[in-house]
């Protein structure tokens, strides 16, 4: 009876510590996983989730402050790959977005524009350039239709194309 | 020297039933005049041309009515003599669907002149080229791609040129007939062509149900001469006539995915084109005139026809009898990688080999389609060696890694697997969407990987652009507070001094 | 009270540990062939559930998170140890018969999520609770699928129950006309029989279905 | 005028589905009628029953997996696996064998993985071996073959019919006299209790090659199968391969002692072996789908078969074998994708 308690606690003793060693050294980063869960997101940086950027909602996620299913453009496919990565249950998006994809980009019309600037920093990937009482306009190669632009607009020249045409 | 065994190999590709003999057994028929020409500028690789007559000008057969927007591109010629009716858009047969380009609508008188009938004379090896390309000519075989640009390409050491006259689309003889009556043209073509690329051998390529084109081509080798061009019938068998394929049938090599046959030292070219560019070298002639072969049950005469080029489909219809009763479907190009039309009233352009007319019985009806039986038949005829039933089923996963990894990209579209399916699995059109889906989601994984790196360099300039700020004005706060401590010293230093001098 | 009430359903259906979160499987798919030996494994797998929540509930705080695991597996084996001794003290017939797969409830997981899940997290009367129920739910599965594989197998119901009931209750078993299916009692009939027990789930609690239905209606109301 | 547009390629597809499906039980007629020769009648009305659960199982797993049923049903494939389950049932069996053995095949093996296609495993021989785990003593009562020389006492085809329908027999017959365990079952219990091959193979039951009766049935199957490889229907690779590995394996081990181990042409031609390699395990839908797999595919089985019927629990292991390989499928694809055009590997 002594002679078993003795093995198995000294068993429970290494393996302990053996436990407390790995635990220490081999947990995941969190940071990987923010990598891998902003790389399941769209991407577009809209901010409708109700934070300023892809990474830090995909941050948010993480510290489990925020649900998976605040992503408009994504759409249900989004938290579908997220549930499945998190293993967590699928829930539909709360909102939705008009714009559901990436083919639509922002337009600013020249004829209103009056240089107000304030499109400008409201762009969260620089895609408008421009200068104080001078025109804007948007690269449309850099464009993620994210509308983030539109409001901030006191003239509202801004609209949305589509991407081809 | 009649026949040289140079057949390799050829992996997969169907048995089809053959309907040459629908069309095949007459002569070309070379006296079709259209009314009116619709010649559209875009029947090149590159940018359109840009029109160079004006609506009203009379104009010769043979001249320019297109210049080359780009160095490498080709003009584009009258194919009659006539008077220029308008330049407008108008919906043209390109690249597999209809699109709209700019066409120069002619109305043709009968003067048929030819502008210009003396053999060019060349300075040099660069010359010859940009001849070529004025001349307007390109690819016959279906891709329309420019042949002086084919020719030029100088970086790797051709040794063989391929001329092709495998035809294998069961519907389409317009090359056997080419061969059958311009046997020693298209043979001079070829010569001039390994002159211009340096190669030391041609092999002339002939699928072996083309009994009369072989001899006529073999005659026409004893007549010539030449040693070192080589005839080769190759099994009748869909679809050797690809270019990769037969690359892969005569010398066993490999094309490389991206590349081209000239980076194995091949260089293929059609027996049309060789037989335009001998136009050209010996009338002075351009590329306006291609044989087209009207063929189907549609149709009251199939035959084949010396086409100008933006002859409109209907009159050409016109010209071999009309429709024979309700015609089902107008397929351009044959039947296998062909595409159907909803219009007859598109031009004939450069890259249409062919028109086939078909009725209800040979129409593909939407049949029964059961799911896939996986019975793995469509994997020993891809030429392109892929597994047609795990594409379908990646696509129909949406698995994008694994389409990649099957290989969809490579995929010519060739319809083997179509064919050979006992499921009747629109494979083929199932892979161009998967494509498409494919390319699709590449380009938003870009764009998505771009504006998240934009975003970041965005964060960390505010970021930097903010603490920068935040030193400025700790530093302005701190420098107020030492140079006012200072004037108050001074200021407390002076008044002690002003009261010290009035005592 | 509520809170009490949702402990029971939970670990009666709506978690249940067989058919639900899918734990146990191993004794549970092997000792089903007939319905006594189900309820025989069900009664002890929920006297170590018992036991082990209500260890874990006391010990809770003084727990450190990286060996926890150890030391519910500790405390599983050495209760489960002392109910192998118990039964083969008491009711030798069933040991017999049950043998390798009470010893065996130590690898059962349902144990060990209910320690980490409910146990380390609770008070020890709700880990009671939880793990009274999710035992309770586990016994009812094994005792579904036992009746079942034991009627179609061999055309029989309660055989053996003269093990728990003693030796007057040899012949009340009910035997049925026919002799049944060999492979409902092999390995094979037992996944057969769990997985139309989860198909049948499916039929009440339709997951895949709601996720498409609250799919639909946004979009309706979107479109 | 106005023409509809389709994608290419335009052209009449060749082959389908249900053509491929009344092909394959065109090849199976003269095996049918060997079978019937030696046999009796008994598995005619096996082959009847099987296809009507069969087909009445498909029709209610269609229904209830809200899928048209008409076409599916038309196609031929349930009927195809009925009268595969009729071949390897005793031509005297109870109504309900036929019954568990179609409708498990269809609806377990087939439906549950999502119909004509998607199924994993070969439905015909699941629905068998589910029958002969189940039922062991039902499923090796085999009549012997009804020649008169041999001995037997015969049964006609009324008391075929009133044994299947009512499971009992006519007074002047007895279950135990007029069955007997098949030549695989003998040879199998005779070695186990040390009885040489010679000696089992003078009984009444054995011929020169195989067990009476079935060294022509299994060669009338190979003639179907020759018309299947004729028609197309079914490549070359797995018969060959099926049939050479077990020529193989029965060779070296019966040139080490033949006293132990059964002649190759006996493997080949007694219980399922011919029916297996050419009707079996051709099943495209289980089967590998490369040509080089398919060769991997049906050596393997063939090797396995040898194995379970040399040292396995039961006498003929070509199902089990089969249903095995099938689970190997997916890995023998991955590891046989061709080299593709172009690609370096």
């Amino acid at each position: 009876m002594a002679t078993a308690t003795v093995i198995f606690a000294g068993i429970a003793i290494v393996l302990a510590i053996l436990l407390i060693v790995s635990s220490h050294y081999l947990s995941t980063t969190e940071n990987e996983v923010i990598d891998k869960i902003e790389s399941l997101l769209p991407r577009i940086q809209c901010a409708q989730c109700g934070y300023p950027g892809c990474r830090p909602y995909a941050a948010a996620i993480v510290t489990d402050k925020a649900d998976i299913n605040l992503c408009p453009p994504g759409g249900n496919e989004t938290v579908r790959r997220l549930a499945k990565f998190l293993g967590s249950d699928f829930s539909p998006v709360t909102k939705y977005s008009t714009t559901a994809n990436l083919n639509e980009i922002a337009f600013i019309s020249e004829e209103l524009c009056i240089g107000c600037n304030l499109c400008l920093r409201a762009c969260p990937v620089d895609a408008i350039v421009g200068t104080h009482q001078s025109m804007h306009t948007v690269i449309s190669d850099h464009c993620t239709g994210c509308r983030l632009c539109i409001p901030p607009c006191p003239v509202d020249c801004i609209s949305l194309v589509s991407r081809n045409a | 020297m009649l026949k040289y065994p140079l057949f390799q190999s050829f992996y997969g590709g169907v048995h089809l039933e053959s309907h040459k003999n629908t069309s095949n057994h007459k002569q070309i028929a070379r006296d079709f005049l259209p009314s009116r020409l619709i010649i559209p500028m875009n029947q090149q690789f590159g940018s359109d041309a840009i029109p160079s007559v004006k609506v009203g000008q009379l104009i010769q057969k043979g001249e320019v009515i297109g210049k080359p927007a780009e160095k490498n591109t080709t003009a584009v010629h009258a194919s009659c003599s006539g008077r220029v009716g308008a330049i407008e858009k108008h919906p043209v047969p390109t690249a597999g669907k209809v699109s709209t380009s700019t066409c120069v609508i002619i109305e043709t008188n009968d003067e048929n002149n030819i502008a210009a009938q003396k053999p060019p004379l060349f300075k040099n090896h660069l010359d010859k080229l940009t001849a070529i390309n004025h001349a307007g000519i390109v690819g016959l075989g279906g891709a329309a791609f420019p042949t002086a640009e084919k020719l030029n390409r100088k970086s790797s050491h051709c040794e063989m040129l391929i001329l092709n006259g495998a035809e294998c689309e069961p519907y389409i003889s317009c090359d056997d007939l080419l061969m059958q009556e311009h046997a020693t043209e298209v043979l001079r073509g070829a010569l001039a062509m390994m002159e211009i690329v340096g190669a030391e051998l041609t092999v002339v390529v002939i699928e072996k149900d083309k009994p009369k084109a072989i001899e006529a081509i073999s005659n026409a080798i004893e007549t010539i001469g030449s040693k070192c061009i080589r005839l080769t019938d190759i099994p009748t068998m869909y679809p050797t006539g690809g270019e990769r394929q037969l690359v892969e049938a005569l010398t066993g090599k490999e094309v490389p995915s991206g590349k081209y046959p000239i980076d194995v030292g091949c260089i293929c070219q059609n027996v049309g084109t060789a037989y335009a560019l001998d136009c050209f070298f010996q009338l002075g002639e351009p590329l306006i005139n291609r044989i087209v072969t009207v063929t189907g049950q549609g149709v009251k005469n199939p035959q084949n026809v010396a086409v100008p080029i933006g002859a409109p489909i209907v009159e050409l219809i016109k010209f071999c009898g009309g429709y024979d009763g309700e015609v089902s479907q107008l397929i351009l190009g044959g039947n296998m990688m062909g595409y159907t039309v909803d219009t007859d009233q598109l031009p004939v352009t450069k890259s249409t080999n062919c028109i086939i007319t078909t009725k209800k019985a040979t129409t593909p009806k939407p049949f029964e389609i059961w799911p896939c039986i996986r019975c793995g038949e469509c994997i020993p005829v891809c030429p392109v060696r892929l597994l047609p039933q795990q594409i379908l089923k990646a696509y129909e996963n949406k698995n994008f890694e694994e389409l990649g990894k099957l290989g969809l990209s490579e995929c010519i579209e060739c319809g083997c697997c179509d064919v050979v399916c006992p499921s009747h699995i629109p494979l083929v059109e199932n892979f161009r969407k998967a494509k498409h889906l494919r390319m699709q989601e590449i380009k938003s994984s870009e764009l998505s990987n771009a504006a998240q790196k934009r975003y970041e360099l965005k964060t960390q300039r505010l970021s930097s652009q903010h603490a920068n700020t935040e030193k400025l004005h700790a530093d302005l706060k701190e420098s107020i507070k030492e140079s006012s401590k200072n004037d108050m010293i001074k200021a407390a230093v002076e008044r002690s001094k002003k009261r010290r001098d009035k005592k | 009270m509520s809170d009490i009430k949702t402990l029971i359903v939970d670990g009666l259906w709506t978690k249940n540990p067989a058919l639900i979160q899918l734990l146990g499987i191993c004794p549970l798919l092997a000792i089903t062939t007939t319905l006594v030996n189900g309820l025989a494994l069900g009664i002890a797998t929920t006297v170590v559930l018992i036991c082990t929540n209500s260890i874990v509930s006391l010990i809770r705080h003084t727990l450190l998170p990286s060996v926890r695991i150890l030391i519910f597996v500790m405390i599983i084996s050495s209760l489960v140890t002392t109910i192998d001794l118990l039964t083969n003290a008491f009711f030798h017939e069933l040991h017999g018969v049950l043998g390798l797969f009470i010893p065996l409830i130590i690898t059962n997981c349902t144990i060990l999520a209910q320690a980490e899940s409910v146990a380390s997290r609770n008070s020890i009367g709700k880990s009671i609770i939880s793990g009274g129920s999710a035992g309770l739910g586990f016994t009812a599965v094994l005792l579904v699928l036992g009746g079942f594989r034991e009627i179609i197998g061999r055309g029989s119901l309660f055989s053996g129950i003269d093990m728990i009931l003693g030796d007057s209750a040899t012949d009340s078993f009910i035997k049925f006309p026919f002799d049944g299916a060999l492979v409902a009692i092999l390995p094979p009939g037992a996944f057969f029989g769990l997985a139309i027990l989860i198909a049948l789930r499916n039929l009440f609690i339709p997951t895949a279905t709601i996720e498409q239905r609250l799919e639909t209606n946004i979009s309706e109301s979107h479109g | 005028m106005n023409f509809p547009i389709n994608s290419s390629p335009h052209v009449l597809p060749i082959t389908s589905v249900p053509i491929i499906m009344r092909h394959v039980l065109y090849a199976l007629i003269p095996s049918t009628i060997v079978y019937v020769w030696y046999f009796g009648f008994g598995i005619f009305i096996n082959m009847l029953i099987a296809s009507i659960a069969a087909l009445i199982s498909e029709a209610i797993m269609l229904r209830i997996r809200n899928r048209p049923i008409k076409p599916s049903l038309a196609d031929g494939s349930a009927i195809v696996t009925a009268i595969l389950i009729a071949f390897s049932i005793p031509p005297l069996a109870p109504w309900w064998l036929p019954v568990l053995g179609a409708s498990s095949a269809i609806v377990l093996a087939k439906h549950l993985y999502g119909g004509i296609g998607a199924n994993i495993f070969n439905p015909a021989m699941v629905g068998y071996a589910i029958l002969l785990l189940s039922f062991p003593v039902q499923m090796t009562h085999w009549i012997p073959p009804q020649i008169e020389n041999l001995g037997f006492q015969n049964i006609d085809l009324w008391s075929t019919v009133l044994y299947s329908v009512t499971g009992s027999l006519p007074s002047n017959l007895n279950l135990d006299a007029i069955t007997q365990a098949t030549p695989l079952d003998i040879v199998k219990g005779g070695l186990k209790n040390g009885i040489s091959i010679n000696e089992l193979r003078s009984g009444p039951l054995f011929s020169q090659l195989g067990g009476y009766g079935w060294e022509w049935i299994n060669i009338f199957t190979a003639f179907g199968g020759v018309y299947l490889l004729y028609k197309g229907i079914i490549r070359w690779h797995i018969p060959v391969s099926l049939l050479t590995s077990i020529t193989i394996f029965a060779a070296l081990f019966y040139l080490y002692d033949p006293n132990q181990n059964l002649s190759p042409s006996f493997h080949l031609l007694s219980g399922a072996t011919v029916l297996g390699a050419f009707f079996i395990a051709t099943d495209p839908v289980s089967a590998a789908a490369t040509n080089q797999g398919r060769l991997i595919y049906g050596a393997s089985i063939g090797a396995l078969t040898y194995a379970i019927r040399t040292w396995g629990g039961y006498p003929d292991g070509l199902a089990f074998a089969v249903l095995l390989m099938n689970l190997m499928v997916p890995l023998i694809d991955r590891f046989t994708t061709p080299k593709i055009y172009g690609q370096q590997q």
